[in-house]
């Protein structure tokens, strides 16, 4: 049961509390405008992600994950709904909310990896230079990429990419890590590892990531609060929470992505995609 | 702590309004036409057109700059008897066959280029020759093999377009994506189909700017070379009329001349232009 | 105003402006005077129109080109333009390759005659003149459907190439005389069709400035002069100036050749055959009113050179 | 213990049998060249695919998986080494080798959805536009994207790209399909859904398959064979056969899973990279 | 059937042959040579040098088209009496001040493009009227405003560098990958770090080729122009140099004056253009 069932009331009340909702997303309903069509993608979605979370969103692909990512990003605005980061609403994208993307072009094809990680460090002023290529060079090791450190992206395999991108993310330490699919194009181990890199870190600096993810696995392992959105528009369908309190128990675990996994595809999946022009 | 915890979203609070009528609408005719931005450039449009009657003014030199006003006049005579709308006709003749043949040569040199690695080199090593050369460099060569008709004037008009388009294209193929090319070769698309149906729209972006740029040379180029080039009496075309009455020192009838240049630029941007970009590169999302 | 600058074009006509830099002869007779310290700087432009443009923008004080300008800035600045002095009145020759031209009567319509430009040069006037001549009134553009646009080094260059459609050039010195030695002929001459020698070459300023600087304007017309004296008394010498100054390769004794053409000394200071001209070109529309006479446009201070 | 111990002896005797070799990967070692440097992706690597093997190539991120799968299509030569197709060398790309790759920019952005999966069938003449058009729909069913048939690529989210690539190979029918982590970017369901399409569609027409991925559960649940490649370069380190046969056994799937994985990670991963200029 | 086989590749035959000494090596010296191209190029100029050198020979008409040899004699002695470099250095010093300016100007012009809906349109309507101008229309302006110096010139090769690089590196902007924006965007950068950290670089096949067209077509307008701003005092540059010989009927120093600019232009694209090129979009990848 959620415990707020009056939102309103509830962030008057949290807002001065020290546990107050890192990001706020309320009534959130995203579309597209294409050149004469108009896509919604997510419909009426709220949901609260507090300091510290590792919140997951899961839902069938076309379902508007990726869309409800770029609006906390500031990519798009909502037609509809309001989303609050830090209790300053969000009007443009900025440092303090780190974007891992799906897509595998997000690095810079001009900068070299070890560069691309730096990249952001300096162009937001966060660290002088030398700082900024340590840092760097640290993350790039935890993604067991040292020796690819000076290649340029376009010699990177489509695995090797992601995880430029993801030390890219984690160097900047930012408020919130955004990240769609991170681990999708990583084998089972170099997975296993970076999702153990993510979560020896937020044990370090308990850092807030909001992380999309297909697999339901991954989902549980990561995370502490999973929202299951429906297909095409994406509406919350429910949320998960305390997933952390049954980390080590594997039967347990099993059982919960049994029961994800029944809630989510209980239906049949809506086919997503467009009316014709 | 406590254990795992679902709350389903009807039992959530923040109600489902339901204020979303249809999933996909489609986007008013309104918004539609305020996209194309004709209204706007409209505005800029008059804004110039004000700045220019303000200085022409202001300075009070007709014979070196008239006012906006003279020249509309001079215009609306000039098209009235007659001698803008022929000579805009020849004109505009021998400017759509010069940037015809330029730009069909410029694809077979890209083409040649994008298969071949000497072609390439040859590619590279021509554009960076002949592309300064000045149109003059060329006239005794035009006048040999052509003579002194419209032909001399198509070829040089051949070499300001072709250059410029076959650059830009070029650049553009060179830019595909490595897996788009790799795509095409998996249908077994090799050469030329290859080119057409992967590369030319792949690269549309870039060609479309070769083919802005190319026309816009070959007018400029036609206007100056119509002054160099033989002319017979009578016949010439707008670049003609604009140095017959730059002579005559019929100056709002030279600008006459220019204003029809630019109106005709105007026309052949905003719409043949535009709608292919529209039409293409907007609609595949291929135009940030 | 001291520092004047003046225009005129490359070319053999303008020889006498070639001596007055030469020997800074305005400079001279402004010091005489009692105009000190001024400057003259020659600037040189490859057209008529572009130095029109300099003045009326007043980038420059005197414009040193052909009668048409003249008559045409005149016209159209209502009378704010006007002549200081004519500097040379050689003939310009119509030439052909074509062995069965031998005059104007014998161009057909599949004949080509080159011309520097179509309609409004020099040349093409003179033809026009021809036409009405020969055809009456009515056939004045007889000749212009022939006329094919060429610069004169173009234009010798296709009668030298036998597979050339241009057999016939409308010429100017020096290429008429280059072409006649390279076995062209002779078919008509500017001064058979005007019936006397025509002002090339002409001085000419703002009245505004002409008003302004009496001084400088006098002192032109002397340096004229002086320029014309000299060319007449050492040919050579001023011919060695003009090379010097157009970097002309030209072997001096092949310039000098060409200066005893007949005609080719008519350095001459009177305006010649430019109301025939004005006349024709009102005709045709270009001059929208007649100047009574020629002094119309030629400065009040010019009016003793007796010109027509 | 492979059956066949001298390779060029086997190829001669398998030569005229029905079940002779379709793709016969000899020793090959593939190299890129970048402008000053020459990356060795997989290292005398060989292995032979059987009509209608459904054969997956499972390494590391950086193996060289890609590398081989392109190598296979005739995108690149091999340094060293040998590949034939149906017997003959292969020498360029072809539509008998279907490709789906794992970018998601290998859409045609200037056609829909609809023109994409037809395209290949009109550009290969392999079907008039009408049945182009049919076989064309009956696929993009398949793969649940029916209202999206006249969207253009850029308004799908990842998944549907890669689904959208699913379907264009499988309209194909060629004699190898060539799938790069086809299934990465889709949900659970989505990807089940899509194995188990690709699981009937052999069924019904026995097509060859070669499939990377990196999830070992999926590598067991498609195919018959996995070839097992060890970190930069690839080599080869081993080849499970037989997959086939412990199908519906889920216990068995699991400890075949478990010997997998230890015998892919049983080395701690080598880091992949380049050497510094 | 048999249960799942397990076959190691020590125990598979086709033993590992161990024959690759290095994962990684770095490429010969002659291999890079020969990528650069160098050798088929300077081929190629060959060829055409032979062309020229006999299609002159045929034709016989020195005064229409020289030989190479009497263009390469006339070329060493202008060179060595002084005349051509100077000239050259005339022509190259307003050259690339009009070029750098006008490519300054069209940054700023696509900067504002790029940031705001209004530059777009501003941008695409000034591109679609003045692009087709002749430069002769700006010579009134450019008179009243710069006077005869070499500031007209200036201006009128702005004219003819602004728009070319302006449309070709908009286009680049605008065709910069959406995930490459955001990335931008999501570090904070915004207005000029944006357009210099992300848009430049992304853009740059575009921008270059912009660069080369622009390049190019500065030539081509200064060699114009040189002719109508006239010189004062034997100062001209290269075009100045041209139209002179033309007129004294110097043909193969016409031709001299020609194959220098077409030296240069080689000088530029193998050198200048190509260099730039090799560090960075070939480095990057961006190159197909
Ligand atoms: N640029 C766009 N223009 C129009 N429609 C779009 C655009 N991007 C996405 N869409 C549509 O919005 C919906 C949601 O897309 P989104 O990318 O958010 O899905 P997703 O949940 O991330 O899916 P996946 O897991 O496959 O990546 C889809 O129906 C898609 O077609
Ligand atoms: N274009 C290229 N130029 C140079 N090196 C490259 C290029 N593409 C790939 N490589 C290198 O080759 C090696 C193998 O790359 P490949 O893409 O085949 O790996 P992969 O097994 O597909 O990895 P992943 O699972 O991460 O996609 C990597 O070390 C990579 O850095
Ligand atoms: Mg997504
Ligand atoms: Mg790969």
């Amino acid at each position: 049961m959620l415990a707020i069932s009056d939102p309103a009331a509830a962030r008057t009340a949290q807002g001065d509390a020290a546990n107050a909702a890192l990001v706020d997303v309320r009534n959130v309903t995203l579309q597209y405008k294409t050149s004469s069509l108009l896509v919604t993608a997510t419909d009426d979605v709220s949901f609260t992600v507090d300091q510290s979370d590792r919140f997951v969103l899961l839902g069938p692909s076309g379902c508007g994950k990726s869309t409800l990512l770029k609006a906390i990003g500031g990519y798009m605005k909502p037609t509809v709904g309001s989303i609050a980061v830090n209790g300053r609403p969000v009007s443009r994208p900025g440092a303090d909310r780190m974007m891992v993307f799906q897509e595998f072009d997000q690095l810079l094809p001009w900068k070299t990896v070890l560069h691309n990680v730096m990249f952001p460090l300096l162009a937001t002023r966060r660290l002088p230079r030398k700082e900024a290529e340590e840092r760097a060079r640290h993350y790039i090791d935890k993604v067991k990429l040292t020796r690819a450190v000076d290649s340029y992206p376009h010699t990177l395999s489509g695995g090797m990419k992601q995880r430029v991108a993801i030390a890219r993310g984690m160097a900047m330490q930012p408020d919130v890590l955004l990240m769609d699919e991170p681990f999708a194009a990583l084998d089972a181990l170099t997975r296993r590892q970076m999702q153990d890199e993510l979560l020896q870190l937020w044990d370090e600096t308990r850092f807030t990531v909001i992380f999309v993810t297909h697999s339901i696995a991954e989902a549980i392992k990561i995370s502490n609060r999973i929202l299951l959105l429906s297909p095409h528009p994406g509406r919350v369908k429910a949320e998960v929470r305390n997933v952390d309190s049954i980390k080590a128990d594997h039967a347990e675990a099993g059982a919960l992505e049994k029961r994800i996994h029944d809630l989510l595809f209980s239906e049949t999946i809506e086919e997503p995609g467009h009316v014709q022009r | 702590m406590s254990s795992v915890e679902f709350v389903m979203a009807d039992e959530a609070g923040g109600g489902r309004g339901g204020h979303i009528s249809q999933v996909e609408r489609k986007l008013g005719a309104w918004e539609l036409l305020w996209r194309v931005g004709a209204v706007r450039k409209t505005l800029i449009i008059l804004v110039l057109a004000g700045a220019w009657q303000l200085y022409a003014t202001y300075l009070n030199n007709p014979l070196l700059f008239p006012t906006l006003t003279d020249t509309l006049e001079a215009l609306y005579r000039r098209t009235m008897d007659g001698t803008l709308p022929a000579r805009m006709w020849t004109t505009l003749q021998i400017l759509v066959s010069g940037y015809v043949i330029g730009t069909l040569l410029a694809a077979v040199l890209t083409v040649l280029a994008i298969n071949t690695r000497i072609g390439t080199d040859f590619l590279e090593t021509m554009t960076a020759m002949f592309n300064p050369l000045p149109a003059i460099s060329l006239l005794p060569l035009a006048l040999i093999w052509f003579g002194l008709g419209p032909a001399s004037l198509v070829f040089v008009l051949i070499h300001s377009v072709l250059w410029a388009v076959a650059l830009n294209t070029h650049t553009g193929f060179t830019s595909v994506s490595q897996t788009l090319r790799m795509v095409g070769a998996n249908y077994g698309l090799r050469g030329l189909p290859y080119v057409t149906k992967i590369l030319i729209p792949a690269a549309f972006p870039s060609i479309l700017t070769g083919l802005k740029i190319g026309w816009a040379f070959a007018w400029r180029t036609l206007i100056a070379a119509e002054l160099v080039f033989g002319v017979s009496s009578g016949q010439g075309g707008l670049g003609w009329f604009i140095f017959e009455n730059r002579n005559l020192l019929r100056i709002p009838d030279v600008f006459a001349g220019l204003l029809t240049v630019i109106i005709i630029g105007l026309i052949v941007e905003n719409v043949i232009f535009q709608t292919i970009e529209r039409n293409t590169i907007a609609r595949w999302g291929m135009k940030g | 105003k001291t520092d004047i600058s003046i225009t005129r074009q490359p070319g053999i006509l303008y020889l006498a402006s070639h001596v007055m830099e030469t020997q800074d002869l305005i400079e001279k007779h402004a010091a005489k005077a009692g105009l000190d310290g001024v400057t003259v700087e020659w600037r040189m432009f490859s057209g008529g129109g572009a130095q029109t443009d300099a003045l009326l923008a007043g980038q420059v004080d005197v414009v040193n080109t052909g009668t048409g300008n003249l008559l045409l800035l005149w016209d159209r600045t209502n009378g704010n333009v006007k002549g200081i002095t004519a500097s040379s009145a050689q003939p310009a020759l119509l030439v052909s390759v074509n062995p069965d031209i031998k005059s104007l009567e014998d161009f057909g319509a599949d004949d080509r005659i080159a011309v520097p430009t179509v309609g409004v040069s020099t040349q093409a006037i003179l033809l026009q003149m021809a036409a009405a001549e020969m055809f009456g009134e009515d056939q004045i553009r007889h000749f212009d459907p022939m006329t094919v646009q060429m610069g004169h080094p173009d234009a010798l260059a296709a009668l030298s190439n036998s597979q050339h459609e241009v057999r016939n050039h409308f010429s100017s010195p020096p290429f008429q005389y280059i072409a006649l030695k390279n076995g062209a002929h002779q078919v008509a001459s500017s001064r058979d069709i005007i019936g006397g020698p025509l002002t090339q070459a002409t001085f000419f300023t703002t009245v505004s400035f002409a008003d302004g600087n009496p001084v400088i304007v006098q002192a032109i017309r002397d340096a004229t002069e002086e320029a014309i004296d000299f060319i007449n008394e050492d040919i050579e010498g001023a011919l060695q100036m003009y090379k010097d100054i157009s970097g002309d390769q030209t072997p001096l004794e092949d310039l000098i050749g060409i200066m005893q053409q007949p005609h080719m000394m008519d350095f001459i200071m009177k305006p010649q055959g430019t109301m025939r001209f004005a006349e024709h070109l009102h005709k045709i529309g270009t001059l929208t009113k007649m100047p009574e006479s020629w002094t119309d446009y030629y400065l009040p201070a010019s009016a003793d050179l007796d010109g027509n």
